[in-house]
């Protein structure tokens, strides 16, 4: 598959768009179809493109393990912030219009339907890459 | 902060298990404490709430603030108000267990995952119990049974592997057919929360639509409860798994799926259709009846301890599932019942089986010959805990045969009533063969006047999982001699489910 | 009833109970160990006792204990016919212990520890049962019964006892679920199972219903050893010999017995059972199983089986005199439980002092033996005699008013049975008393090791002889005065 | 007959959904091959989805995003497709799980078709 120039070059030019339109899907899951998880996934995607066109290495340079794993706690971390958030303003569990009218800041709203979307796509994102890295990387160096 | 309690019940641990993946990352030894820590503050809230509710009625918990039907609701009334204690509970006395057998039983570079899991399963199980939307519960169902599968296949045995694919493939299609069915009740109605369902359901009881649903699902938490033909699972499952993992699914998530069960049959669907519109009852008992004595005899076949208590499970459920197909006042609270005894006393015999692989590395009945002389509290907890399976009075199991038994007469069941009688005895076949082999056999002969053997080879097991697995021994004694306070738990739970959500 | 008196049921019951924790604790000390089950047998005696002159009294003390489950809190409630129970048992555990604690030294037992606890549960649950106020909590005692005893019939662990163990289980655990069975039954029947004088089931359901009722209810009671429901009593001999003696004389069959006179009395009452036609299915029960057992009797070589058939038959008497359903019967059928008991239990005490001092089991090898153990082999046949139904024994008194009871009760073939019995009783105890004092041994030169038990276990065998015949010349103190009570109780005809 | 051709086509989707869960329903019981069951798994939940899907068309109704002021249009029903993205979410979830534990039964007894599996388990 190294030799194959053809995969790696359109995967080089093929993934930053992937990226972008992952970023694109997940940030207008608050006004219409899109979200999270779909962007998520898109931007998963990416990485296991990446991942096919250059090996698990190619993909591990860019994003470690460890990295992964702290995206993942990030994502759910942020989800989670702004539930707490609307509970600390009086509503109820990710009641936006609680931390709305409480900090009075106009489409606070929709800025926290935003931050939740990305946080789900950092976790979908961070879970999908390293389900296919974990399964992969095995093989080799089991005993 | 208590109206947030519900919700916090299910975030905070979602928290706390990616704590436990970051710390676990740096120091192994952050687990543990955090798991513990976190499992106790469900418990103690499970308990405010049971409280909560018993004081003021039922709570409900609308997420984001948007009402239902458009919103999800937590909802905790007296029947899940009485569940989440006690699986909590047994989370509790399961995790309080787990760090020792865990060690024993899985490479330490999984331990973070374990616990991460652990957690994960316990926190989808309160959420099954807590949701108040359909889909909802399917989707903490099947975030618990993801988590069941891996902490199954844990272990270093490799046959685990092939136990947790059976049970990922059964669990799959169950989780499908639950699916299939809440989508059907959707056409039907057009809305997923269960008390807006239960509301507009009778006007399409006639529906085909409706009849495809409640089979579909009542087929799929058949399968997720392990009623008798579909418990093929169920066996290598319980019997592969860490034994903290054996005791967490066979007690928590066992009596979740059977809550679920209930919830969905009584709760969505009411006692109006499957009792009048829809007669199933003859043919729940039937099954139901079928378990108990299948379950048993297969049960009495084994020759491993771990594994005949996997069989007795598969009986045990079908006491449970039969309240349901008597469907009387008396006979749920008995079934209600034996959800708390059965939990109690199967977490014990689990916890003791453990504690006997722990020592001995093996739960083969022929390798098990006079092991009373040598871990004597482990098997007088097994005796105890067992009298309660058999239901010998004063325990819980006692108790809860007593209700069903009256139920059954009461519903004027003779023939189910004797079966329900003739399974209490099979479950003297099963347990038996364990006290003999550990108490009675012939390897604790030829000792002298006194009664102590000397330099006993295998010890007790630590503490810290005897003391768990005897306080749910003790328990097993406690609650059938105190069953009255927890009657007055028990009863509205019934009244509620018969009188519709 | 807020006095010290209102406690003392549960004292009675609760005090073996402890003494089972320190029996367990102690276990390491055989000497501190074994005085618990003394000062248990003590205590237990000594509040029994103490309640003795309010009951006598014509009064019943009643205590409620802890709400259980619908039909029956679990309750005590101590009136004269469970107070016959409670003492006979008290005072034969009393001398019992003495009597175990030599046997099992002698013999130097294995899992002492686990057979001194196991008996001081039982004894607990046999007071239970006796005490018990109403059918849950009799259940739950008497099931408690089952599963403690289990232990000790399986003491000796051989293949051939944990055999019996299980055929022992199954029949009474069979037995303990038609029980289960029967008391929820009358409780859907009749709202209550509380035991009332005269009975309470009249008019609460067709007669056939009532007859199966009674069917499960003496299915239930399997520990009365009836044919063709025997079967775990000769297996149960594997026991060592204070288990036999003590359990399989006294309490467990026993509270099988109590158990149906219970029933008959203060469940079905005696004018529902004679409506219903029960006493002929009893009598029938209890005439056949009289006559059977007595002649598997006459064919066991075996002593301790050889005793058990006749108990199996002389348990029957006391079936014999509940279907005669007249008061005589029912007062013959009362005063032998603790006649037979007092009879009964030397009867086994011999056995085992035979085992500990001569090992031997067999009636055969046991020729000459009371040239060696003069004193054993008299009171052996004292207490044979007695259970032959001859005086100057107490089991006269019994067979006296069975008699009459069959007169008065219009069932005069009866007669028959109890004469048959008595013949057959002689034709099976006397060769064992030939064989002991007066036939001369195979062999002189194996007897030479013979002696007599140690006292620990002579004592008691005098002191249950001597009672035998103290309670034939005055059989009112206390017994035949309690039974007058409890026939005054369910007649409503003397004290109410 | 034609009664019964009649409700056959007017629930078409409902008839895709169970001819597509009945393959998937195939695959499972009687391939051999663990990955091949895994995928009737695959094909099972994924005609769920569909017939989830089906349930939400709306006859010339279009994806519910905010329209220009003034626009009208018929949705289709939104809610089914939110579902079915949780949906979607844990059939992967499962389907990884499930490889993962192919991977490793391989590793360890390296068979992976349940006949073989079966020989080898036993003789462990």
């Amino acid at each position: 598959m190294k030799e194959n120039v053809v995969i790696r070059t359109v995967s080089r030019i093929s993934v930053p768009f992937i990226q972008v339109f992952a970023l694109y899907v997940i940030v207008h899951g608050a006004v219409g179809a899109g979200g999270g998880f779909q962007g998520g996934v898109v931007f998963a995607a990416s990485f296991i493109l990446m991942f096919i066109a250059f090996g698990l290495s190619g993909v591990e340079k860019r994003l470690g393990k460890k990295w992964l794993m702290i995206y993942s706690v990030i994502g759910v971390a942020i989800y989670a912030g702004i539930g707490f958030l609307c509970l600390a303003a009086g509503g109820n569990y990710l009641e936006y219009g609680a931390v709305e009218s409480a900090l009075g800041v106009a489409h606070l709203h929709g800025y926290q339907i935003d931050a939740v979307e990305m946080g789900i796509g950092i976790t979908v994102m961070a879970v999908m890459v390293s389900i296919i890295s974990d399964m992969s990387d095995r093989g080799g160096e089991s005993p | 902060m208590i109206e947030h309690l519900p919700v916090i019940l299910i975030t905070v641990p979602i928290l706390s298990a990616l704590l436990i993946l970051l710390l676990g990352w740096h120091d192994r030894r952050f687990c543990y404490p955090i798991t513990l820590a976190t499992i106790l503050f469900q418990f103690v809230g499970g308990i405010a709430l049971l409280i909560e509710v018993m004081r003021q009625g039922t709570i409900h918990y609308h997420i984001g603030g948007w009402a239902p039907p458009l919103g999800i609701e937590f909802v905790i009334d007296t029947f899940n108000g009485y569940i989440l204690p006690i699986i909590l509970f047994l989370a509790v006395a399961a995790a309080v267990y787990a760090r020792r057998s865990v060690e024993n039983e899985i490479e330490p570079e999984k331990i973070v995952s374990f616990y991460v899991l652990f957690q994960l399963l316990v926190t989808g199980l309160v959420g099954m119990t807590i949701t108040g939307d359909i889909f909802n519960l399917y989707v903490f169902l099947e975030i618990s049974s993801i988590a069941a599968y891996t902490l199954i296949a844990s272990t270093r045995r490799p046959r685990a592997c092939v136990a947790a694919l059976n049970y990922l493939i059964l669990g799959s299609i169950a989780g499908g057919f639950v699916l299939l069915g809440i989508g059907n009740l959707y056409v039907a109605t057009g809305t997923l929360n269960m008390a807006d369902i239960a509301r507009l359901l009778p006007a399409s009881y006639g529906l085909a639509t409706v009849h495809t649903a409640f089979l579909l699902l009542v087929i799929g938490f058949s399968i997720k409860v392990a009623l008798f033909p579909l418990h093929l699972w169920l066996p290598d499952a319980y019997t592969e798994a860490p034994s903290a993992v054996t005791v967490l699914i066979s007690t928590v998530m066992a009596k979740v799926s059977v809550y679920a069960m209930f919830r969905v049959v009584f709760s969505v669907f009411t006692t109006a259709y499957f009792v009048e519109t829809v007669p199933v009852t003859e043919l729940i008992l039937l099954i139901a009846a079928v378990a108990i004595v299948a379950g048993a005899v297969l049960a009495i076949a084994q020759d491993d301890l771990k594994r005949m208590l996997a069989y007795s499970s598969v009986s045990q459920i079908g006491y449970i599932v039969f309240a349901l197909g008597v469907a009387n006042q008396v006979a749920l609270e008995g079934g209600l019942l034996h959800i708390l005894g059965h939990a109690v006393m199967k977490g014990c015999l689990f916890m003791v089986a453990g504690v006997i692989i722990y020592r001995l590395g093996t739960s083969r009945f022929s390798d098990l010959k006079g092991v009373a002389a040598t871990m004597p509290v482990t098997c007088a907890t097994f005796a105890l805990a067992g009298a309660s399976m058999i239901g010998v009075p004063p325990t819980i199991g006692f108790a809860s045969k007593y209700y069903l038994v009256m139920g059954a007469l009461e519903a004027g069941y003779w023939v189910y009533a004797a079966v329900l009688l003739a399974g209490s005895l099979l479950a003297v076949g099963y347990i038996w063969r364990f006290i003999e082999v550990a108490y009675f056999s012939a390897s604790s002969h030829h000792e002298d006047g006194g009664d102590h053997c000397p330099a006993p080879a295998v010890r007790e097991a630590p503490l810290s999982m005897l003391v768990p697995m005897v306080v749910l021994g003790f328990l097993c004694l406690l609650l059938g001699i105190f069953v009255e306070p927890i009657m007055e738990i028990v009863s509205p739970a019934v009244s509620l489910l018969l009188g519709g959500a | 009833m807020v006095d010290a008196t209102g406690l003392l049921p549960a004292v009675t019951v609760v005090t073996p109970l402890l003494a089972a924790v320190m029996i367990l604790v102690s276990g390491r000390h055989e000497n501190i160990r074994d005085g618990f089950t003394v000062a248990a047998a003590v205590a237990m005696l000594g509040s029994v006792v103490a309640m003795l002159p309010s009951i006598l009294a014509g009064e019943r003390i009643a205590v409620s204990l802890i709400p259980l489950l619908p039909g029956g809190d679990l309750a005590l409630r101590v009136d004269a016919f469970g107070m016959v129970f409670a003492l006979t048992a008290a005072v034969l555990w009393l001398l019992n212990s003495f009597y175990s604690i030599g046997y099992m030294r002698s013999l130097k037992e294995h899992a002492q520890t686990r057979f001194f606890f196991c008996l001081a549960v039982a004894i607990a649950s046999a007071i239970g049962i006796a005490f018990s106020a109403n059918l849950v909590t009799l259940l739950v005692f008497y099931e408690i019964l089952t599963i403690i005893t289990y232990p000790l019939v399986v003491h000796v662990e051989t293949p051939e006892a944990m055999a019996a163990g299980r055929k022992y289980l199954a029949y009474l655990l069979i037995g303990g679920v038609f029980l289960l069975a029967a008391v929820v039954l009358t409780y859907i029947l009749t709202g209550t199972t509380g035991f009332a004088p005269g009975g309470f089931l009249a008019g609460s359901a067709p007669p056939l219903t009532l007859q199966i009722l009674f069917i499960l209810f003496m299915v239930g009671f399997v520990k009365a050893a009836w044919m063709p429901l025997h079967g775990w009593l000769p297996a149960a001999m594997v026991a060592p010999t204070p288990v036999s003696a003590f359990l399989h004389a006294v309490a467990v069959v026993t509270a099988g017995v109590f158990g149906i006179v219970r029933i008959a009395g203060w469940v079905y009452g005696m004018d529902l059972l004679a409506s219903l036609g029960l006493g002929t299915l009893l009598a029938v029960i209890a005439s056949f199983t009289i006559i059977t057992a007595s002649l598997f009797a006459l064919t066991e070589d075996n002593l301790k089986r050889r005793l058990a058939y006749s108990t199996v038959s002389q348990l029957s008497y006391i079936l014999l005199g509940v279907s005669m359903l007249s008061i005589a019967g029912m007062t013959g059928a009362m005063a032998h439980i603790p006649i037979h008991a007092f009879l009964k239990i030397t009867l086994f005490f011999v056995a085992g002092a035979v085992i500990v001092a001569a090992g031997r089991e067999r009636i055969s090898d046991m020729k000459g033996i009371g040239r060696k153990m003069p004193v054993t082999a008299v009171m052996f046949s004292g207490a044979a005699i007695g259970i032959c139904g001859l005086p100057p024994f107490s089991g006269l008194i019994s067979k006296v008013y069975l008699a009459f009871g069959a007169v008065e009760g219009g069932v005069p073939i009866l007669l028959l049975v109890l004469v048959a019995s008595t013949v057959l009783n002689a034709a099976y105890f006397f060769p064992i008393i030939h064989t002991m004092l007066v036939a001369s041994p195979d062999d002189e030169r194996s007897l030479d090791s013979v002696s007599e038990p140690p006292l620990l276990m002579l004592v008691p065998i005098i002191l249950t002889t001597v009672a035998s015949v103290l309670i034939f010349f005055y059989p009112a103190v206390p017994f035949m005065d309690l039974v007058e009570i409890a026939i005054g109780e369910i007649t409503g005809s003397v004290i109410p | 007959m034609e009664a019964v051709f009649e409700v056959f086509l007017s629930h078409y989707n409902y008839w895709m959904a169970i001819i597509l869960i009945m393959i998937g329903f195939y695959a499972l019981i009687a391939k051999g091959n663990l990955v091949k069951k895994l995928i009737g798994l695959n094909i099972f939940q994924t005609a769920i989805f569909l017939f989830y899907i089906s349930l939400a068309e709306v006859e010339g109704g279009i994806a519910p995003i905010y329209l220009p002021e003034g626009m009208e249009a018929v949705y289709v029903n939104p809610i089914p497709h939110v579902l079915i993205l949780t949906a979607i979410v844990v059939g992967v979830s499962v389907t990884a799980v499930g490889l993962a534990l192919i991977v490793r039964i391989y590793e360890e007894y390296g068979v992976i078709d349940e006949a073989g599996l079966l020989k080898v388990v036993k003789r462990r």
